[in-house]
């Protein structure tokens, strides 16, 4: 009997899930599939078996997306998705390639190669368009995407015929290990091989008079509970931030709008109250998740796709209520968040104040939607809030506990999507 | 102190540690699952699919990590917790029933420090290792009052063993007689097993923090482990607070297993209520508030102690 | 030393066990070839081996921890003698401990338990 | 006969450990070899009986080289050992400093006159430990409490950047320090 193969059919799939520029729609059609399945989200991808990446990728992410890709072990398969597909069935086959892998089967080919720089926006399947490439060997699979807009890709079961090209990239992987173990060993003085080919840190100058190595970190744009698109090049002591630079990665299609203010959310009958709680819960739960709440966050993400889904009905009311209560009174929360990241009043409303007062105004919107109160005049510019937060980010984080970073940018949360184009090719240090 | 535990006993306390640890696992999902609305059905299989995924799933090298130290420290989060019942008194009988039981769970617990700073330290990765200093900065300001409060419970007893302190229980449980000694304790035992509202070291803001790099067999015997210690953190409470296995009807072990599955579960279900602590606002609480008060805790106890 | 006897068998099953994890795996596991792959960050190339001089910023508490903790070789034998040495031995160790809470209550004011 | 051998395991481990610090290029190796080579150490202490101190020593030497660690790795140079290093300097000194310290030692093992026969074991040495230090050795506990006071406040003035006037203003007027980082109770 094949163990491996009886064990394989029981897993459940644990996905990364990766937002592009432009993916909300489909993040939140993942997310709440995820939710009914019970296939809990990892927090990295080397904890996941399933890729699964959400909106269109330029050749920034895709790049991104492949180096996360080859740090996944196997089994893994990689889900692409676009807002044509069909959310359940891609994952599905995904799900069905996991459980009939072969060690051949965890291969894909890069993104990098058939990622286009900037969608086309005078295609209607500007995302379709760019992964036709993809299954360049495969050319009766191209056609297929090409005639049906919701052509599925999970990579790990259609792409047995690439094979040889991770193939390739696993071998060259295996030689750069083995080299490293080396030169650990064998280097006496000379030059500065180092192990796996990278240098070590450098020192810099501190606030309390130490020289000490200086880290380099990345947070996003790959990462878990984190805003689509944004990318934070830390420079770490220790634990605490040196030195911050914020970028834009990717860029939202031009010819659809910001997810939370297109016209009906796709197709969806909803007030702008409730638009505007479901934005916010989705906001909130990305900062429960971050503070360490993950139970919270995730009752958070219910309710928000409840509301998406049935508009606010009496039972979602109070749900919402019990839920709105128990967040407000986390004394430990108020604790956590008290005072830190403190925007000064002269920036957009939604940024004003501490960590505290940010996510406390996002749960007053979610309660106007709860009492049903009409819409408040919010003259709220998505896209001003957006561009201020990039603005600010630096400055704010500069000094901070990691900690301290991941719940200020998640209390800020820019929706880079909202940008202005231009705006959006500016990196901001 | 009774007769020493039989032979197959010794077999079956790290078995019953796993069988106890795995419903804490299970317990876990189902509050997850019941949190985010999945089926709550299929949440108490959720631990052994994780297990299944786990083992079969490729083993991670990186390049300039330490391997060695690595691995070593992922290991060791089981043997410390399996090695911290050695002096847990099951129905009177403790493997060993040391006469300085209280410290020697102390000095396995810390052997945890070692292993989670190890696992940080060995993947060479950026989160790994601010998990691994996070988990030692929180140890440094939760081990003082966790010590204190083990005090508190020997000095209700005059005795450093295990099985004396539950014998001094017979009127009146510890949790009652020091209830600031036995709250900090179940802080400190979530601290130890880095769960719930402790477990900064290996928090999702830091995507996993010093278990960030493990995958396949390596990460599955690190996170049993937690587990595991977070069951022994448990069972240790029932002697040192819960009057041990004493109780009306059932046998003594039978007491022992449902005192320590109801700690479990409070345990398990706090990690789930409330959010993460964050280590740097947390060491001056533990040095300016939890000090100070386990102190007064142990000067009232050895006042009774004196008194009665 | 025969009291630990038990102590070494219960570490020896513990050992098999995790061993026992360890061989199931090698023989179920997908590939026995392991991934060798640089740490994960977000998707961008890692730029520096990340095990450097960790500048920690709370060194001033483990000083304090390691002063502090000495108190604790008297402690553990003093539980067993209160009941028999009555008030003296209370009003001693208790007073060593208010020395040493009231150098944690100066480093407290100086700052020594944040990150500096 | 299973006492001698766990001696002998031990015994010579923990010199291998000993010998393993200054032989590994990882600072994180060096310390965590330290840390078996006292853990061995202590398990000849409880093939004495002496079962408190020789769990007291696991204990500690645990946490402290935890910290050791932290130092080790914040202030040395090449941390993890990735390139390749010595621990051992002034070698010909090192070696006759400790040539000389060895032979006095074995020299004391032979001029000592040990008892000839096993002395009676104390039913409980923690407690007679406890007794001491309750009863004659109460002076030697205080003093010591002084010196851990000592110790702390003048680790504490060596250590800390920023001190109280740097936290309260000149006058100690701020109810709530300015510090980079918040901690917990917030004064």
């Amino acid at each position: 009997m094949d163990v491996t193969a009886w064990l394989l059919r029981r897993i459940r799939p644990r996905p990364f899930v990766v937002t592009a520029l432009g993916g909300t729609g489909v993040r939140l059609a993942v997310e709440d599939e995820l939710r009914r399945r019970a296939w809990q989200p990892a927090p990295t991808p080397v904890a996941a078996d399933m890729l699964v990446v959400c909106g269109p990728y330029d050749t920034e992410l895709a790049q991104a997306l492949d180096r996360v890709w080859e740090q996944m072990p196997r089994p893994r398969v990689r889900v692409l998705l676009d807002a044509q597909d069909d959310v359940a069935r891609s994952l599905n086959e995904g799900g069905a390639a996991l459980a009939s892998s072969t060690e051949g089967s965890s291969q894909a080919p890069p993104l990098a190669d058939s990622a286009h720089p900037a969608p086309d926006p005078s295609s209607s399947h500007g995302g379709d368009s760019g992964r036709s490439h993809e299954d360049s060997g495969a050319a009766d699979a191209s056609a297929h995407s090409e005639e049906h807009g919701t052509h599925d890709r999970s990579e790990g079961a259609s792409s047995e015929t690439a094979d040889d090209e991770g193939g390739g990239d696993q071998h060259a992987d295996h030689e750069h290990g083995g080299h490293g173990d080396h030169s650990g060993h064998d280097m006496h003085g000379g030059g500065m091989e180092m192990p796996g080919g990278l240098p070590m840190a450098e020192r810099a100058a501190d606030r309390d008079g130490l020289t000490l190595d200086r880290l380099h970190v990345e947070l996003g744009p790959v990462l878990a509970d984190w805003p689509a698109g944004l990318r934070l090049s830390l420079a770490l002591q220790g634990d605490v931030v040196q030195d911050a630079a914020v970028s834009v990665v990717g860029a939202a299609p031009t010819d659809t709008a910001r997810f939370w203010t297109a016209p009906g959310l796709g197709g969806r009958e909803l007030g702008g109250p409730s638009v505007e709680a479901a934005a916010a819960l989705d906001s909130l739960q990305r900062l429960l998740a971050v503070a360490g709440w993950p139970d919270a966050g995730a009752t958070g993400r219910r309710l928000r796709d409840d509301l998406l889904r049935h508009g606010a009905r009496e039972a979602w009311r109070a749900r919402c209520r019990r839920w709105i209560r128990r967040v407000r009174r986390s004394r430990l929360l108020r604790w956590s968040t008290d005072g830190l990241g403190f925007v000064a009043p002269d920036a957009p409303e939604v940024l004003r104040g501490d960590v505290t007062a940010r996510w406390k105004r996002r749960l007053d919107t979610i309660e106007a939607a709860v009492a049903q109160e009409s819409a408040a005049p919010r003259p709220t510019d998505a896209g001003a809030a957006a561009q201020s937060a990039l603005d600010l980010l630096p400055s704010l984080l500069n000094g901070q506990e990691l900690a301290a970073v991941r719940l200020i940018v998640a209390s800020l949360d820019p929706d880079l999507e909202a940008l202005p184009a231009d705006g959006a090719e500016v990196g901001h240090g | 102190m009774g007769d020493p535990m039989p032979l197959w006993g010794m077999l079956l306390l790290p078995i019953g540690l796993l069988l106890l640890g795995y419903g804490g696992a299970a317990w876990s999902a189902i509050l997850t699952a019941r949190a985010a609305g999945s089926p709550v059905s299929l949440a108490a299989a959720t631990p052994a699919r994780e297990t299944a995924r786990l083992l079969v799933e490729q083993r991670r090298t990186i390049p300039g990590a330490d391997t060695l130290l690595w691995r070593l420290g992922g290991a060791t989060v089981p043997v410390a917790a399996v090695l911290a019942v050695l002096v847990l008194p099951v129905a009177d009988r403790a493997a060993a029933d040391l006469s300085i039981g209280v410290v020697w769970f102390n000095a396995m617990e810390v052997l945890i420090w070692v292993a989670v700073w190890t696992v940080g330290w060995g993947a060479n990765s950026a989160w790994g290792l601010v998990g691994a200093y996070r988990f030692l900065i929180q140890g440094l300001a939760y081990a003082l009052p966790h010590m204190f409060a083990l005090t508190t419970a020997a000095l209700g007893a005059g005795s450093l063993r295990v099985s004396d302190i539950a014998q001094a229980q017979e009127n009146l449980w510890f949790a009652a007689l020091m209830p600031v000694a036995f709250g900090v304790y179940l802080l400190s035992a979530m601290a130890m097993a880095y769960w719930g509202p402790f477990d900064p070291a290996v928090a999702r803001d830091l995507a996993g923090g010093a278990a960030a790099e493990l995958t396949g067999v390596d990460r599955l015997v690190f996170r049993s482990g937690r587990y595991l210690m977070l069951t022994a953190a448990a069972a240790m409470a029932v002697p040192l607070f819960l009057g041990g296995g004493a109780g009306p009807l059932l046998p003594g072990w039978a007491w022992t297993v449902l005192k320590t599955a109801a700690v479990l579960a409070l345990l398990v279900w706090l990690g789930h209520r409330l959010p993460t602590v964050r280590v740097d606002r947390f060491t001056e609480i533990g040095w300016v508030v939890l000090i100070p008060a386990t102190l007064l805790q142990a000067l009232v106890v050895a006042i009774v102690v004196l008194v009665v | 030393m025969d009291a630990f006897g038990p102590a070494l068998l219960l570490l020896g099953v513990a050992a098999v066990g995790v061993a026992l994890v360890y061989g199931a795996s090698a023989v179920v596991r997908v590939t026995r070839q392991p991934l060798a792959s640089p740490p994960f960050m977000s998707g961008m190339p890692v730029t520096e081996h990340a095990a450097s001089r960790f500048h920690v910023r709370w060194y001033a508490v483990t000083m304090l921890f390691l002063a502090f903790d000495m108190e604790m070789v008297f402690m553990y034998p003093w539980v067993l003698v209160v009941a028999e040495k009555g008030t003296t031995a209370v009003v001693e160790m208790f007073l060593f401990l208010a020395v040493l809470v009231s150098a944690v209550i100066y480093a407290w004011r100086e700052g020594a338990f944040r990150w500096t | 006969m299973v006492h001698t051998a766990v001696f002998a395991v031990c015994a010579a481990a923990s010199v291998a450990a000993g010998v393993a610090v200054f032989r590994v290029d990882s600072m994180a190796r060096a310390t965590l070899a330290l840390l078996a080579s006292f853990v061995l150490a202590a398990i000849t202490l409880l093939l004495l009986d002496l079962s408190y101190l020789g769990v007291l020593v696991i204990l500690m030497m645990t946490m402290e080289m935890m910290i050791m660690i932290v130092f080790m790795i914040m202030y040395m140079m090449n941390p993890a050992g990735l390139m390749p290093m010595t621990m051992v300097h002034n070698n010909r000194g090192a070696l006759a400093i400790s040539l000389a310290v060895f032979a006095a030692l074995v020299t004391g093992i032979f001029l000592v006159p040990w008892p000839d026969t096993r002395p009676g074991t104390p039913a409980d040495p923690t407690l007679q430990l406890a007794e001491a230090i309750m009863g004659s050795k109460m002076l030697v506990m205080m003093v010591i409490g002084m010196v851990l006071f000592a110790t702390m406040v003048a680790a504490t003035v060596l250590s800390t950047a920023r001190g109280r006037y740097d936290r309260y203003g000149d006058r100690l007027r701020r109810s709530r320090p300015d510090d980079p980082i918040r901690g917990g109770v917030g004064r």
